[in-house]
């Protein structure tokens, strides 16, 4: 079941990928589709017990989490630019080390939240461990934010389905 | 014609990012504050100025067209993807091999014992 | 508008060179990566400026694509790398920020 | 010692741009590659001849197959080559350069999600890329790095050991001979329908078209045989580089 939906969506990237609609090419697109499905199915999906009505689910949540993931992103550059851009010396800059812990249960949520944390203003993980996080931070003000956990209730809610 | 506007705003706004990026990689005093300005400013300059060249493919709405959109929507999400990765996999390596952290109270060792 | 592509090429171009003062001076190896990886994501931004000036798109897109896919590499590459040379750094970024505590 | 070669590629460099105003213009007609007798009748009869957009293809797998032939068979002797020289048999002998040791690591949550959420992406797209040699850029070459970039990709993401899953190492050989039977296959198949070797126009006879088509059909499956040939090469000169022939725990 879960191959279907690989062949599906691979056949969706190869139809932007083609721009061909003969006969020809796209057989030949069903032949590669199943080609990788055979040998590289394996890779998505690693956890196959969740249900479909869950993943449509996840599915349905990702792009309003995209749209705030990508308006932190604009700030985090305003942030940078700001910071470049301050004649002398830079008196924002206070880099320190910090460590969280997460309450993410999933391997995938660990990843999402992790490469969040580097996408947002002033902070990049440097290693996951478990559930805990080591964060460099670029300022105090950053470092105070970064323990803040809406970004974490966030990703909980997009990717394990449960609210807090 | 309005597609055109909106996609000289993106570009010129994703190169005023590439500006702060570019400078921030000059100035910032060590290689850990180095990285937030190379990471960031990339992704963020990268995602505007392709989503301006993306949207001035449109201004002639054929089939091909949307589909070369496409592609450069796939590009765009692709460096979105790798572009902490790699930011994180690099940080990650210079923390281990032992850079040292510029503080506000002097140098502090990154991964000596 | 063609001009204006041109003209933003060019500045993304000009934007380039003082990124490669960081690979020429960088103090660490990984400063140098770091700056080469800044200036690869921004040559595949480039290519796709070049096939719009030659009118030619899409085929240009797919050389980005895989630009931006042999720089992915190339930096995780380098990473990987970089953390084995060492044997005497085998333990992991955590411990070592513990036992400097 | 770093001045002078900064200085060389300082001068050569200049050199360079010097030559570049002797160029032709893009897409310049009255330049001498494109005012050649014999270019002319590739650029006129190409689509002719094999119905294939890609003037680049067309020459490289059809006009020039031999040449192509052999440029493969030059990477599979490069990749036995490599092999030969570096594999190492047994595990108690040790690493020449004791301070390169080969770590072990714990593989690391983000680049592992991010790679197995690329690898099949890479993959199709090489699969495209060997597809569309025909329209646009591209061919076995290409596609077949790609290909071996992706199972590249796999062993920096976790190690040696687990891309070798996917490659095992005494397959790889297998891999690389298969593309090359299959390059040379189309050859001997034209011969025995009775034209020249690697003379595409007779293979009517099996391949169903006309002789445009069994042109473009017998150059997609040349390219599907250089495809096999590069990527198997490239994962085994990866391999056998990265844990210096012992082919086992790699960087």
């Amino acid at each position: 079941m879960y191959r279907l939906v690989i062949f599906l969506l691979l056949f969706g990237i190869w139809i932007i990928f083609s721009g061909q609609f003969d006969y020809f090419h796209l057989s030949l697109g069903l032949i590669s589709c199943g080609i990788i499905t055979a040998i590289s199915s394996s890779f998505f999906f690693s956890n196959r017990s969740k249900s479909f009505g869950t993943r449509l689910g996840e599915l349905m949540r990702l792009p309003g989490y995209s749209f705030w993931l990508l308006w932190q992103i604009i700030l985090s550059n305003v942030h940078i630019l700001k910071m470049a851009l301050t004649p002398g010396e830079i008196k924002e800059l206070d880099p320190s080390l910090v460590r969280i812990k997460t309450n993410l249960k999933t391997d995938f949520g660990k990843y999402a939240l992790a490469n969040s944390i580097t996408l947002t203003p002033g902070t990049i993980t440097i290693e996951i461990d478990g559930d805990e996080m080591l964060i460099h931070s670029i300022s105090k003000h950053t470092a105070k934010g970064v323990k803040d956990d809406t970004m974490e209730r966030k990703v909980a809610r997009v990717f394990e389905g449960g609210g807090q | 014609m309005i597609i055109d506007t909106i996609s000289i705003c993106l570009i010129c706004i994703g190169i005023v990012f590439f500006i702060g990026g570019a400078v921030g990689i000059l100035r910032f005093p060590d290689f850990y504050t180095r990285m937030h300005a190379a990471g960031k400013g990339d992704t963020c300059s990268m995602f505007l100025i392709l989503l301006g060249l993306g949207l001035y493919q449109l201004h002639e709405p054929t089939l091909a067209n949307f589909l070369v959109f496409g592609k450069i929507m796939f590009i765009t999400i692709f460096i979105m993807v790798t572009s902490p990765t790699s930011t994180h996999a690099l940080i990650k390596a210079g923390f281990e091999e032992g850079i040292k952290m510029w503080t506000r109270n002097g140098e502090k060792k990154g991964n000596v014992k | 508008m063609e001009n204006f592509i041109a003209y933003a090429g060019v500045a993304i171009l000009a934007l380039m060179l003082p990124i490669m003062y960081r690979i020429i001076a960088g103090p660490t190896a990984i400063d140098r990566i770091v700056a080469v990886n800044v200036i690869g994501t921004k040559t595949a931004v480039l290519l796709i400026i070049i096939g719009m000036i030659f009118e030619r798109v899409e085929m240009f897109v797919d050389f980005a694509l895989t630009y931006a896919l042999l720089n992915f590499i190339g930096s995780i590459a380098a990473a990987r790398f970089l953390n084995r040379v060492n044997p005497t750094k085998s333990f992991t970024a955590m411990e070592a920020e513990e036992s400097k505590e | 010692m770093k001045f002078l070669g900064l200085l060389t590629v300082l001068i050569t460099g200049f050199l360079l741009i010097q030559a570049e105003r002797d160029f032709p213009d893009w897409g310049d007609v009255n330049s001498p590659a494109s005012s050649y007798k014999l270019s002319q009748h590739y650029i006129t009869q190409t689509f002719a001849e094999t119905s294939v957009p890609n003037m680049v293809t067309a020459v490289l797998a059809d006009y020039r197959g031999y040449d192509t032939m052999f440029e493969t068979v030059v990477i599979f002797t490069a990749g036995i080559a490599i092999i030969g020289i570096l594999r190492v048999f047994g595990s108690n002998i040790k690493p020449d350069h004791p301070e390169v040791v080969l770590t072990k690591k714990k593989p690391d949550l983000i680049v592992e999600t991010t790679c197995r959420l690329l690898i099949p992406i890479i993959q199709l797209f090489a699969l495209y890329v060997v597809a569309h040699g025909h329209h646009s850029p591209g061919g076995g070459f290409q596609g077949g790095v790609i290909f071996g970039a992706s199972f590249i990709l796999l062993a920096l993401a976790r190690d040696l050991q687990y891309a070798q899953q996917w490659v095992p190492e005494n397959r790889i050989l297998n891999l690389a001979g298969i593309g090359i039977f299959i390059y040379a296959g189309f050859g001997v198949a034209s011969l025995l329908l009775g034209g020249n070797f690697l003379d595409y126009g007779v293979l009517t006879a099996i391949i169903p078209g006309d002789v445009k088509d069994a042109h473009s059909h017998s150059m997609l499956g040349v390219e599907i045989g250089v495809a096999f040939t590069v990527t198997a090469i490239m994962f085994s000169i990866y391999s056998s580089l990265s844990s210096n022939g012992h082919m086992k725990e790699g960087i």
